[in-house]
Order: C-alpha cells, then structure tokens, then sequence
C-alpha cells in the first residue's frame, strides 16, 4: 500500500485506537502501557505532522454512506490539519506529564485512565478531519462519552456528580439542538458536507438565525454562556485530563466545530446577512467579560482557570461570529495560542498539586521560592492568555481586534479590552503571591515531589508560546487560504 | 573606532539593552548583572551613534505581518538618547543594589521604551509598549509588601489597559485606513480618539493620571527613579507624533498642569509629591504638543529631555534618602543636610532644575514652551502656565529640599548615600547644569532646527523674579506654620473611583451576582427535585403508572381504544 | 417466481411451508426427549432450517420481484390457506429465524442456568411452537390463519414466560396477566376478522384486499378495522396497550426475554402493516385517519411516556422492557405518518430495534449468568470485570440512544426524514425529546457499569461469561455498528417491504 | 548633652561648616533676603519700565505677584483640601483590597 493522504488520515484516525488497544492489552505492565500511550502520541503526531503538509490538496476519504450527502466522511483541510496537529503535538507532552502526575499521586485504575485518553485524542481527531457535519456530531458525541470516565476518574460522590453535570449538559445540548441544527442543514439544503463558501446561501436569514443559534448553543463544548456550568464541574478530573481535554481537546473541539460550521456551512458571507450573528457576537462578548468576572471569585485554582477557559473560549466563539476574514483568522489562531497557554497553566495547577498538595490560590503563598520553574512557566502561560508580547497569546487578540473592526462591531474591541485586564487581575496574583510572599517554613513540599517531568512538560509549552509569537508567519501563511481566497468562492 | 561601530548601522539600541536585561535576569552574580547593566546602555548608545541617516531599519517580516522596529527620524532620536542615557546613569545609580528582579527588569523596561520610541508602525509600538509594562511591574512588586503587591497590580493592569486600548484603537484605525503605519493621527474619527485615550492613560490625563501618584510612591528606592523617566515620556513622544497641534490637549495639558497643585501642597509623601509634580511636568509637555509647530514640539522634546534627567535626579535623591533613613515622609524627616550634605547638593541642583532656574536645564527647557505658547498667542494658556510653575513645580521642589534636608532637625543621623548613588546623582546633575549652560547641545538634538535664544534679560529676569516670589510664599507660609501637612493621612484622588468606589461597586455587584445566582440556583433545584419527585410518584416502579394493573385495566384500555379507532373511522370521509 | 437460488429448487419451491413445518414438527419429539441438550439440537436444527429457507425467500423476493403464493395442500387461494411471502414478509422472515439461531446460542448455557433439568426439553418444545407461530404469522395468506398462528404463538409463550417461576415468583403473575390480555388481543383480532368476513365473504387477504377496495362506507369494514388494529396493538404492545409487556419481559428466563424482544412484537406489527397498508390501504380515509388521529398520538405519548418511565426504573430488564414499548412508539409512528417512507421507516427501525435490543438482553442474560444480578446498582464496577460483555451492551445502548453510525441513529434519521416530508415538526420534536430521555436512562446503566468503583463487599466470584453467549452477543453488538455505518442494505430491505406494503405483494 | 552638640556630633565632616542653617534665625533672615530681593525686583521693574524687562512687552511682567497670589492661593485652599478630602493613612487598605487578596493574612 503506498502512502497517499487518504491512508494517513485513516491511519490518524486508527493510530489512538490501536494504541488504546494496547493500553488495554498491557493494563498490567505500567512502564509498558506507558510506553504504548508515548509512542502512540509520537506516531500520532508523525502522521498529523505529515497531513498539515498534505492538507492544501484537500484529500478526502469516504468510509460509508448512509444516504446522499449523508457519509461518514473525512476531509483534510487547513483548520482541521492545526487542530489536529495541536492537539496531538500537546498530547505528547501531556503524556509525559500524565505519568509525572498520576504516579506522583497514586491515582487508581490508571488503565482505564489511559485508555480513555487514547480514545478521546481519537474522537479529537476524528472531529478534526471530519468532512461533514454529521461526522463532526459522531465523534463529537464520541469525545463527550470517552471523557466522562476521565471526569469521573475520582469516582466519589463529588467526581459523579461533576461528571453527571459534564455529560448532562454537553449530552443535552447536544442531541436537544445541535443534532436537529445537522438534521435541519440537511433537510435544508440536502448536504452536510463541509463546502468551502457554505451550502447555506439558498436559505433565508430567519431561518438560518435560528440555525445558528441551535449550533453555537448546542455545540455545548464551546462553553458559550449560559451553557457552560459544565466545564467548571469537569474540572473533578485529574489535571492531566482538565490540562489536555478541557483546555485543549474538548473545548478546542467545541470552538473548532463552531468555526468550522461558520466557515464551511455558513459560509462568511451568508454570515453578514444573519441578524442572530450579531446578537450571538455579544453574547460572547458578555461571555467573555462575565465568565472572567467568575473567575475573580475562584479561589480554588483549578476553577479559576476553568472560568477562565469559558472567557478564552467566547474569544473563538466572538470572532466567528463576527465572521469577517481577520477575525476567523483571529478566532482560528486563538485555538492554537489558547491551548499552548492554557495547557501550561493547568499542568502547572497540576504540578503544585502534586507537589505540595495545595489546591487553592489561597495556599500559595511564597511557594514560588520552592518550585521556581512551575511559577515562571506559570507566569509565562499567564501572560500569553493575558495576550501580551512576546508570547503567542497577542496575536488573536490583535486580528480578533482588526476583525471586529473591519466587521462593522468595533465596539466589541470593549469587551476583549476588558477581559485583558480581567485577566490580569485574576491570573497575575497567583504569580505574585509565588514569588513575592515570605517563602513559608517549614517546606510544604512532599518529599521527592513533583516528579521532574511535572515541571518540564509546562516548561516546554510556555517556551511553546514564545516559539509560537516568532512563528507566526507561517501559521497565518498555513490558514490564511481558508479565510482569504476561499471565503468568497 | 568608526569602522567597529558602524558595523551597529541599523541595529535598533532597544535590543542591546533588551538583550542585557535578559541576561541580567539570567546571570545569577551580581557583578555580573552590574556590568551588563552599563554594557547595555553604552552598547545602545554606540547604536544610537552609529546610525547616522535617518529611515527605517529592522524591518521585522513575519510573514503577513510587518515589524518596523527601528524607524529612526528627529523625534524618535531624541527620546532616545535620554532614554538611554538615563538608563545608564541608573545603572550607575544602582549599582549598590543586588537585586536580579529588579536589575534586569530595568535594562528591558528602558529597552521596550526604546523600543516603543523606535516603533515604525502601532503593532511594534504596541508589543514594546506591553512590554515596558510587564518590564516595570516587577519594580513595584519588588518591595514586597501585600500593599506594594496591590499597587504594583493596579500599575499593571492600567498599563495593560492602555496597551490594549492602543491596539484596539490601531485594530480600527488600520480597518479604516488599511496601514497600521504610526504617523500623525489627529482625533478626527473614534479610533484616534481612542488612541488618544490609550496614549493619554499612560501620560496622566486628568482622572486617568491616580496610577502615577499611587505607584510610583510604593515602588523601590531604585525603581521610582526609572518609572519617573520612562512610561510617560514615551507616551509624550507618541502623543507628540500622533497628536501634534490638537488644540484639545492644550486644554488638557493645562489642567494637568495645574491641578495637582492642590495634592503637592498637600501630600506627605515626598515622592508623591513629585508624582504630582511630573504629572504638572507632563503637562507643560502635552500644551507644547497641543500647540504644535517646531517650537511647541521642539519644547516638548527639550523638556521631556531635560524633565526625564532633572525628575530622576529628584527621585534619586529621594531614593538615598529612603534607603538611608527608611522613609519618606514629610512629617519624619528634617535636617538631613546634616548628615547627607552631598546629596543635598544634588538635590538642591535638582530642584533648580524644576524651578526652571536660570542656567538650570529645567530654565531652557520650560522658556521654550512658553515661547511657542505665546508665539502661537494662547495667551491664557501662556498665563496659566506660569502660574502653574509657580504653583507647583516650584512648591514641590522648594518642599523636598525643604522638609527632608532643612526643615526641623529629626534628629535624623544617618550615613551619606553610598559613593555609586552619588555617582549616579552626579551625573545627572551634571546633566542639569551642563544642558542649562551649554544649551546648544540641548537644542542640537531637537527634531527640528531653530535659532532660539533662552537667555535674553527679559526671561531671566522674568524667571527669577517668579522663583523668588515662590519662595517668600513658601518661606511665609512656614514662618507663619501655615503649612496644612499632616502624618499619616492619605489624600483622596481619582484612584478612590476604582479603588474605593469602583472596589465597592464590584463588590455589591459581585455580592448580588451570587445572591440572584444562589436565589435561581434555589429555585431551580426546588422545581426540579418537584418535578422528579412527581415524575418519580408517575413513572417510577411503585408509581402510578407502573403499577401491576389488574387485567380489567387492560381491558379498558382496549375498550377506549376501539372505541377511539371506531370514532376517527366513523366520522372519516369515505 | 424465482425458486431455487439457494436451496435445491425441491426444497426451495416448498419454502415457505417448510419454514413454518419443521420447527413445529420438531417440536413434538423435543418435547418426549429427556435430554434438554438433545432437544435443543432439535430446536437449532428447526431454527437453521428455517433460517435458510427465509435466506432463500429472502432473496427470491429481493427488489422488484413479485411476491411468492404458495397454496397449502394445493388447495388454491382463496378457498385454499395460501401462504404468501413477499418483500414485507420476507423480511421478517429473516429477522426472525436470524434471531432465533443467535438466541438459540445463547439459550443452552443460559437455560442451564435458569430452568430446571427436567423442565429444558419441554421448553425447546414450547420455543419451538413459538417459533413456527410466529413464522406462521409471517407467513400466511389468510386472515384467520393468522389468528391462529397467533394463537399457536402465544400459548407456548405464557408457559415459557411462567418457567421463569424458577428465579422470581412474579413470573407467574406476569404470565398470567400476559395471558388475559393476550386473550383479549387475540379475540379482538378475531372478532376483527370475522367483521371482514362479513362483509366480504373472504378470509385471503389479497382477495380480501380485492373486495376491500370496492366496499368504500362500509361500517361493518370500518368497526373490523377497528378490531384487527387494537387486537394487533395489543399483541404488539402499542401505549397504553404494553402493559403485559413489563412484567413479562422482566421476569422470563432471559433467553425468552431475548427472543421475544426481538420477535413477538415485531410479528404483530408486522401484522398491522399487512392489514393496514396491504389489506385495508391508507386510500381509505378511515385507515389514514386512524393512524394519524389514534395511532400518532399514542405513539408520541408511549416513546415520552415509556421512556420516562423507563428512566425511574431500578431493574435493568423493566428498564429495557419499557424501553421496548417507547421504540415501539418510533416505529407506530412511522406507520402513523402513513406515507410509504413513513412505513420504511417503521419497518427499519424495527429490524434495528431487534439487533439493539437482541444485544441488550442478551448482553443482560450473560450478566445474570456470570454475576447474578439485575439490579442497576448492582451493576457497579461490571464493566471493568466483563468488559466484552459490558462493551456489547454499550453498542447496544448507543444504538439505542441513537448515536449516529449506529443503526438506531439511521432508524431514527429516515423517521425524521418522514416527519419533516409529511410537515410533522412535532413528531421530530418528540423523537429528540424520547432520544434523551434515553441517554438518561441508558446514562443510568452505563454509569454504574463504567465509571462507579465496584463495591468493596462484591466478593462474589465473577464467572467467564460463556463463549456460547459471547459469540451471538457480539455478532449482534457489532451488527449494530456494521450496519449503522454500511446502512444500504438495511434500508434496501425495508424499502422494499413498504414497497411490497404499499404496491399490494401478489397479484392476484 | 544640649541637643544641638548632640546632633552635631552625627554630622557629616562637609555639613559642618554648615551648621547654623538650622538655627530659626538664618531662616528668618532668609525669609528676609528674598524679600527685599522680590520687593527690589518689583520696584525695579516698574521704576525702569512698564514691563520692559519681563519676558514679553504686551505682557504684563508683575511676575512676582503672580506667584505670590497664586502660591498663597493654593497653600490656603490646601488647608480646606485637607479637611475635604484626606482620609486616614490606613483608608484603602482597611477595605479589604483587591478581591483576591481578601481571604489571606
């Protein structure tokens, strides 16, 4: 079989399955299954690494069909082929991080834990290089079911009941307005295929308001306000999981699939004509603002940086909406910045936890005297959220700015406004009380904690975000042809 | 000599002393940190020498994205080179201090301010202008103390607001004109007015000024002097290149310049004092920008050139003094010329140079916005800033000498500052009196060439005869104790909106949100636990509808089915 | 007719007798046997051979072929018991010999579990009666005979549901009541027929079908109508009509509970397409009106109602009995819309209702035989101790819910696609609100099958679940995903079947 | 031990020669020197010339009492500053500060 496109996209596919399979298989052997899980992230990657190249020739793979325009269809283009590469270039790192954090806490049913990691990335993948929108709601669905064992990891009463919350809401949303949102594409215009300028255009602007209102609230794992309790109560899970699902991989695909129905189901032009586009465009500004203003009142860490995590997240939602071509730009490079900055600031949440058993803001006191690394990684993921030079953070921010304005809503530039300096306030104290607090005595450590790899894996994405300011060239160069020459076909 | 540094033709200074400070941060020796930290700004200063024709260097591609970071012209040279030079007269200055946060926190907070000045287009302007935030933080945080730390985030996130106005207003300005170049700007549609707002924020507008009061006063001894020279000069050079001859800013310029007269009689703390001070500094600066023209800009470089020396030289002294005695309150010091006449000699150079005296700096900095005032006839303009003069620059500096080096003798028995402070000091004293002497050299530097003359018998005399008048009214305002200081008091400005009322409100706010979120949640919950508990009664095994049903049950279901069926088909068309 | 594709053309030109014949023949020396794995041979035996006839009708009637007659003892129809087999039937056929060789296989490690030893070979007899009942309802020609076949069906049935006696005493009192209401649909159905005899003279249904289109106003048809509907209704627990279903679902053994969830109401609904679309037609105002003004709504309320009640239960059997009742509601919908789409719809729905609910109860009964338990609390931490088993039942559930790539979710989408031709939006709103009503229930289950720790007491030995019951189980978990993913031929059959519904199988 | 022995005893070697500055008298003959000074100013101008020797001839060059006023001015109206607007030392910091910061110390 040679290596065409078609089999690397299949093999993306298969590839965390098999690995998941091997998990199973070697549930006894931890040093092995681990193994298994790296050197499954590492081929992911390869392969990943190997579609963004082959992602200009939009490859396509029909693996069924089920009625005209209805298939279980794959199809490579540039959003996609970054999402995946995101997600799966992270996972590497967050597997590192995984065995430095479930070991150094002794968590129970690690097996399992692994697993249903490796089915998640899948159900991730398959989300990226969906072709269709029924595709996209599978695996959709697919990733809400894999990521409630891991939410629920904890299994007390506290973990079900977050957990039943996570799977409550996305489920809901879901199948309640989501789904009939696909099963009303397709009656309307008799295709869900992702189609590069949108199928919408025969379809007048009430009903497709409404139709966009069904998918930017139903597509749930966007944690648009009011639709988001779920993602603080997911965060019960293990760090490793609130760091590569719930700040990267679930709410990445929720934002994801929102941009991508906006692009290449609605179509950016169709956009302008729908009233609702607008109204939703402030809706995730007052996300974004509200849930920051959320985040203020967290002192539990992890929380703080869930809230947080809905404000980021309205940023993708914001500039899809708006829909002009600098702020899909915006909004499709948030997904990349956001989850790099992200990612550093829950494995280092993690990375405290594991190594002096504090939880709360409030603990924190003088901690960065003992774990200098964690803070400053801390600090640097901080700042790229906050969206300041040089870390990758700012560029979203910048495009997400000339795209409002260029799209005729310059006043939400108040909102993002806003929200930085939210999130200076709710983020910054944390760094300031690591490293300007007296050093508490006696050491609050845990002897031999955290484990190397619990602070090298933040290291690595917070150096990410720096990587990522200078090479923003070429990401923009990657995805501008999905928002330049193909917004108007 | 020539040859080795024209190898730096192009090279933007901010990265040297960018460059510097980095290492500063990594370099955990302290003689090491020192050394970087006068290599820096001598590398910069050779840079800046080296690049003789004025243009665009550094040119930055990031693909869609294009960086000038190095535009060189009339304007950005000279805040430049007082950008640099004052860094490295800090570095003298500091050299006593062993402190890694702060020392590279320096060099990259006077780099992103070169850098900023530098800036070709408002992204690149926008990045160094962030950064001289983020860089400048850590001089606040420094201190250590919980109220420090509070301030240093109120400093922080002002800052950043100001960054982030900036760039919105740029994301709207380049939407309209396709060009995210930084030239004139004007505040003909919302996104300059927005800019102007961005820019105004950290050049202490009236009501957006409380940061300046209340962070420069809580930073470290070291550190008030480089956030005294940087932030606000810059944001002048950026007004004054975007905003040049807006008659809005004389208005605004003139209420900066005189308001804070109120708060410099007033406050205790000596360096507030000359937070106020700067603020009516700036606003000489924001009235030469207002009125425009080569002399109005010309006399808002020359002062911001001269101010960015003569205020750190102020703020140095104080820093000895906080460092030697631990405080700097009005009403704890006195009669420190006893045992620090050294820096008491600085201090008092240093306060000539605010009064603007003859042969000070401050003297042909200040007349030459006065004479573009009166050039261009904004005769009130021209009389209020004489009064303001008087009022404030001349009280709060004639204050400072007064009450921490004259004044009642506290006892107060300390050691002179150490020999690098008074390095620093003298350097930028020489600075005043050399650039009050040698004026030529000040003026040579000024965007634009002018034949001007400070010293005619009408200005000095003009000038002395206020300086003087000053004085009898301060002298007889302390001869007859008319002087309203009192310890301990903290004096009310526009921070109390965000800090007390603001606070408040986010508080109530805050406190509703959760009680209108717990009463939905309540209601919520009860409505739902009634109707599970009514779907439970309904549905659940023991439930009304599941119950085993006897058989005749069934048989009147049937019976009402058939007869529905028999119905619908009764009255059907055939 | 194209007899002979498959089997030997003597064999295949009997077929359709045959298939009904042998498993009711086999009976009787099942029934003398001692050994009940004997007996059970006989009954695979039976059902292989049935299976293999419906394989040759099956494709003999594929696509646009007309349907096959064939006269009992040569008598020709109408005076004659015709058996008729057309692309509706065969179908059904299909799925039920299909299902009964995968129960089958499931049934000798379960009903050694579950019956006593002397009691097996009069069961295999009793499934074996079953069995050619319901092929014989499917089969037949005849009005009456259908009543009796049904007749032949049910009475087996009350006695396997009441050996159930062994693990729970209320199995009897579900039988019981099975037996009273099943009496009372039978009888409606009866008196249905011999309203139609009445009237027309005939018990063929084509002739029926005939005379039938000639007769518009007749009321005597109309009440007949009426009888046959709510008999078959009954029989095939249509809301408010299910409530023999529960009971009798929940306390079977559970090979019987796995055979008759995927057959018995099928067979009678089936029986309802035939009289309402085939004998009757939706021409017929009355027949439309019916379905739209009766059969709608109960439909609608049984899929919210039947969920709803489904989600408060604690044992997982009532909880997919009930289940059961709410996918019958998808499919009386189908037929509610009326259309033929409408009726493809119903009829593929209830072929994927048999593979999902044939690999939840399976899946049930291989946890009652390696674990012991029922109870939706008890199936705590299962997941991780079976986790074949427990992953089968997952599919099942997912197919369930409607996930899409399964063939609940193709069901479910060509029944929305019905509504939505016919303008029904409230029938699409009500399939979505029964879909989540079905997450939650199924949440319920899989939650503690997965993710709740198992209890720390459970010190009971978890056996290995036999290959016997792995192997059919996961034949029908993965039938589920394969034809949820490759869906033509699913659908093909049960376009066809409306097809043969609509277009009237034999010409006559 | 007088005081001012006291305090000379701390003294800087360069400030000594300088230690009478601190007595009220030099003060006052300060006050005194300028006063004379600012007083001769403002007779010279107006004997010599009408404004000829301030800055700008349609401006009227009375510099001195410009400032006096004004400096007066600002000094007295500081005192109703004071009782307007001075709160006590610990007046934002007895709030509990930032959010954030409320739960800790």
């Amino acid at each position: 079989m040679s290596w065409t496109p078609e089999l690397a996209l299949a093999l993306a596919l298969i590839l965390p399955l098999i690995g998941g399979a091997g998990v199973l298989a070697l549930g006894a052997k931890p040093n092995l299954r681990e193994a298994v899980t790296l050197i499954t992230a590492i081929a992911l990657a390869i392969v990943v690494a190997y579609l963004v190249e082959a992602s200009s020739g939009r490859p396509e793979l029909v693996l069924a069909t089920l009625a005209p325009g209805l298939e279980l269809k794959f199809k490579l283009e540039p959003l996609g082929a970054m999402f995946a590469m995101v997600a799966s270039g992270l996972w590497i790192i967050n597997s590192l991080y995984s065995i430095a954090y479930m070991r150094g806490n002794n968590e129970k049913d690690q097996t399992r834990f692994y697993f249903c990691f490796t089915i998640s990335i899948a159900a991730a993948m398959g989300i990226a290089l969906s072709g269709n929108l029924l595709t996209l709601f599978f695996f959709y669905e697919a990733l809400s079911l894999a990521t409630y064992p891991l939410v629920a990891h904890k299994g007390d009463a506290k973990a079900k009941r977050g957990a039943s919350i996570y799977l409550g809401i996305l489920l809901a949303t879901s199948i309640g307005l989501f789904l009939p949102g696909v099963f009303a594409v397709y009656a309307l215009t008799g295709t869900t295929d992702f189609t590069v300028g949108g199928v919408m255009s025969g379809v007048g602007p009430v009903a497709g308001s409404v139709l966009l209102v069904l998918f930017a609230f139903g597509i749930g794992k966007a944690a648009l306000m009011p639709v988001h309790p779920w993602l603080p109560n997911a965060m019960v899970a293990p760090t490793p999981v609130s760091a590569l699902l719930h700040a990267v991989a679930v709410v990445k695909a929720g934002v994801f699939s929102i941009l991508k129905v906006v692009v290449y189901i609605f179509g950016a032009d169709y956009m302008q004509t729908l009233p609702a586009a607008d109204v939703l465009a402030w809706v995730a500004g007052g996300s974004i603002v509200l849930a920051s203003v959320f985040a203020f009142t967290k002192d539990n860490l992890k929380a703080r940086l869930a809230y947080s995590t809905v404000s980021q997240l309205s940023y993708i939602t914001l500039g899809a909406m708006v829909a002009s071509p600098l702020a899909l730009l915006g909004a499709a490079l948030q997904i990349v910045m956001h989850a790099y900055g992200k990612i550093t600031l829950f494995m280092t949440a993690g990375g405290i936890y594991t190594g002096a058993k504090k939880s709360e803001i409030s603990q924190l006191n003088g901690l960065g005297h003992y774990m200098p690394v964690t803070f400053a990684a801390f600090l640097i993921g901080a700042l790229s959220i906050i969206g300041v030079p040089p870390f990758g953070g700012v560029w979203p921010k910048v495009f997400l700015m000339e795209g409002a304005a260029s799209g005729g809503q310059p006043w939400l530039i108040v909102m993002l406004i806003g929200s930085t300096l939210l999130n200076i306030g709710y983020l910054l104290p944390i760094v300031i009380r690591g490293f300007f607090k007296p050093k508490p005595e006696p050491s609050p450590m845990r002897p031999g904690q955290p484990p190397a790899l619990a602070w090298i894996a933040p290291l690595i994405t917070a150096l990410g975000t720096v990587a990522l300011f200078f090479a923003i060239g070429p990401l923009i160069d990657f995805l501008s042809p999905v928002f330049t020459t193909e917004m108007t076909p | 000599m020539t040859d080795a540094v024209s190898i730096l033709n192009g090279v933007s200074p901010a990265w040297f002393l960018i460059a510097a400070g980095l290492l500063a941060w990594a370099s955990p020796r302290s003689e090491l940190r020192k050394a970087l930290m006068m290599l820096g700004p001598i590398g910069a200063l050779a840079a800046w020498f080296a690049t003789g024709e004025t243009g665009v260097y550094g040119v930055l591609d990031l693909g869609p994205v294009v960086l000038e970071t190095f535009r060189l012209d009339g304007l950005s040279r000279v805040w430049a080179l007082v950008f640099i030079l004052i860094s490295f007269i800090n570095a003298v200055y500091a050299l006593h201090e062993r402190n890694r946060m702060t020392d590279g926190a320096a060099l990259i907070y006077a780099g992103s301010a070169v850098g900023a000045v530098f800036a070709g287009d408002m992204l690149t302007l926008f990045f160094f202008w962030e950064l001289t935030a983020l860089a400048s933080a850590p001089l606040i945080f420094a201190v250590g103390t919980p109220e420090a730390q509070r301030a240093g985030l109120r400093y922080l996130a002002i800052q950043v607001l100001s960054g982030v106005m900036l760039l919105g207003g740029a994301a709207m300005w380049a939407s309209q004109t396709g060009s995210w170049a930084f030239d004139a700007i004007g505040t003909g549609s919302w996104a300059g007015i927005i800019l102007m707002l961005a820019i105004g924020l950290k050049a202490g507008f009236p009501l957006l000024h409380m940061w300046i009061p209340d962070a420069y006063p809580k930073a470290t001894g070291v550190g008030s002097v480089v956030l005294s020279a940087f932030t606000t000069k810059l944001a002048i050079y950026a007004l004054a290149r975007g905003f040049a001859g807006e008659d809005a800013l004389i208005v605004i310029g003139l209420v900066m310049a005189i308001f804070p007269v109120f708060y410099v009689i007033t406050s205790n703390d000596l360096r507030q004092t000359l937070a106020y001070a700067l603020i009516n500094q700036l606003g000489f600066m924001v009235v030469a920008i207002g009125v425009g023209g080569h002399l109005g800009i010309n006399g808002a470089a020359a002062n911001a050139f001269a101010g960015v020396i003569y205020m750190a030289l102020m703020f140095m002294v104080l820093g000895a003094v906080l460092l030697r005695t631990g405080t700097v309150k009005a009403t704890e010091l006195g009669g420190l010329y006893k045992s620090m006449p050294i820096t008491t000699l600085f201090a008092i150079i240093g306060a000539l140079s605010v009064m603007g005296a003859p042969l000070f700096s401050g003297f042909v900095a200040k007349t030459l916005i006065l004479s573009a005032a009166h050039h261009e006839h904004h005769d009130l303009a021209y009389t209020l800033l004489v009064y303001a003069s008087a009022g404030v620059m001349e009280i709060s500096a004639l204050k400072v000498v007064w009450f921490a080096f004259f004044g009642k003798d506290r006892g107060l028995r300390v050691k002179e500052a150490p020999q690098t402070m008074h390095l620093g000091m003298a350097l930028a004293a020489f600075l005043c009196v050399f650039l009050g002497v040698n004026y030529p050299a000040l003026y040579g530097v000024l965007p634009f060439d002018m034949d001007y003359k400070p010293y005619k018998l009408a200005s000095v005399y003009g000038q002395s005869q206020l300086l003087l008048g000053t004085m009898l009214v301060f002298g007889l305002a302390l001869y007859f104790k008319l002087f309203p200081l009192k310890s301990d008091r903290t004096i009310l400005d526009a921070d109390w909106l965000y800090r007390r009322f603001g606070d408040a409100s986010a508080r109530w706010g805050a406190a509703m949100g959760q009680l209108l979120f717990d009463a939905i949640g309540k209601v919520l919950g009860a409505f739902i636990s009634f109707v599970r508990l009514r779907l439970f009664n309904l549905f659940s095994p023991a439930g009304a509808l599941s119950k085993e049903f006897p058989s005749g049950m069934m048989a009147l279901w049937t019976a009402i089915m058939l007869a529905g069926v028999v119905l619908v088909a009764y009255f059907s068309p055939v | 007719m194209t007899v002979g594709q498959f089997l030997p053309a003597a064999l295949a030109a009997h077929a359709p007798v045959l298939l009904v014949a042998i498993p009711l023949i086999l009976s009787a020396p099942a029934a003398a046997l001692k050994s009940g794995r004997t007996a059970w041979g006989l009954a695979m035996a039976g059902s292989v051979a049935a299976f293999l006839f419906a394989i040759e009708l099956f494709l003999a009637t594929r696509g646009d072929a007309p349907g096959i007659s064939y006269a009992l003892g040569n008598w020709e129809p109408p005076v004659g018991i015709e058996f008729r087999v057309d692309g509706l039937n065969a179908a059904l056929l299909l799925l039920l010999t299909a299902s009964a060789v995968l129960a089958l296989l499931f049934a000798l490690p379960s009903v050694e579990d579950e019956i006593d030893k002397d009691k097996r070979s009069l069961f295999y007899s009793a499934f074996l009666v079953v069995f050619a009942g319901l092929a014989g309802v499917a089969t037949t020609g005849d009005a009456f005979n259908l009543f009796v076949f049904l007749e032949i069906s049910s009475i087996p049935t009350y006695a396997l549901i009441a050996m159930g006696a062994g693990q729970d005493r209320r199995a009897l009192t579900s039988s019981f009541n099975y037996l009273v209401m099943g009496t009372i649909g039978a009888t409606f159905f009866v008196i249905g027929v011999g309203f139609l005899y009445m009237a027309t003279g005939t018990l063929n249904m084509a002739d029926l079908a005939a005379r039938l289109s000639e007769l518009h106003g007749n009321r005597v048809v109309e009440i007949g109508f009426a009888f046959i509907l709510v008999g078959l209704g009954l029989k095939a627990a249509l809301f408010p009509l299910h409530l023999w279903l529960p009971g009798a679902y929940a306390y079977a053994p559970s090979f019987v509970t796995t055979f008759l969830a995927a057959t018995a109401t099928k067979v009678a609904f089936y029986g309802i397409i035939r009289f309402s679309f085939d004998v009757f037609s939706v021409e017929n105002g009355f027949v439309l009106n019916s379905f739209t003004y009766v059969i709608t709504p109960l439909a609608i309320a049984g899929m919210i109602i039947a969920s709803a009640q489904a989600l408060f239960q604690s044992d997982v059997r009532r909880l997919l009995a009930y289940s059961s009742v709410a996918q019958v509601g998808y499919m009386m919908l189908g037929l509610g819309i009326g259309t033929q789409a409408g009726v493809a719809a119903g009829v593929l729905h209830l072929i994927n209702h048999a593979m999902m609910k044939g690999a939840l109860f399976m899946a049930l009964g291989a946890f009652a035989i390696s674990y012991g338990v029922r109870r939706i609390e008890n199936f705590k931490g299962l997941g991780q101790a079976l986790p074949v088993t427990s992953a089968a039942f997952t599919l099942g559930a997912l197919s369930l819910i409607g996930v899409p790539f399964t063939v609940g979710f193709v069901s479910k989408f060509y029944l929305i696609q019905a509504a939505l031709q016919k303008g029904w939006a409230f029938a699409v709103v009500a399939i979505l609100i029964s879909s989540v009503l079905a997450v939650f229930y199924c949440y319920r289950v899989l939650v503690n099958l997965w993710v709740a720790p198992r209890p720390d007491g459970a010190s009971r030995s978890v056996q290995r679940v036999p290959y016997m019951i792995l192997g059919p189980l996961l034949v029908l978990a993965l039938m589920n995903l394969v034809f949820g993913v490759y869906a033509e031929p699913i659908v093909n059959m049960a376009e066809t079947a409306a097809a043969a519904a609509f277009n009237a199988g034999v010409a006559p | 031990m007088t005081a001012p022995r006291d305090s000379k005893a701390g003294m800087h070697p360069l400030a000594r020669p300088l230690s009478g500055l601190s007595s009220p008298r030099a003060g006052l003959i300060a006050l005194i020197v300028i006063a004379v000074l600012v007083v001769g100013g403002f007779a010279l101008e107006t004997v010599l010339s009408d404004g000829g020797l301030s800055k700008y001839p349609e401006v009227y060059g009375a510099y001195e009492l410009l400032p006096l006023a004004a400096a007066a001015v600002a000094i007295l109206l500081g005192w109703g500053l004071v009782w307007l607007i001075s709160r006590p030392g610990d007046f934002y910091s007895r709030a509990a500060g930032d959010v954030t910061e409320g739960q800790d110390d």
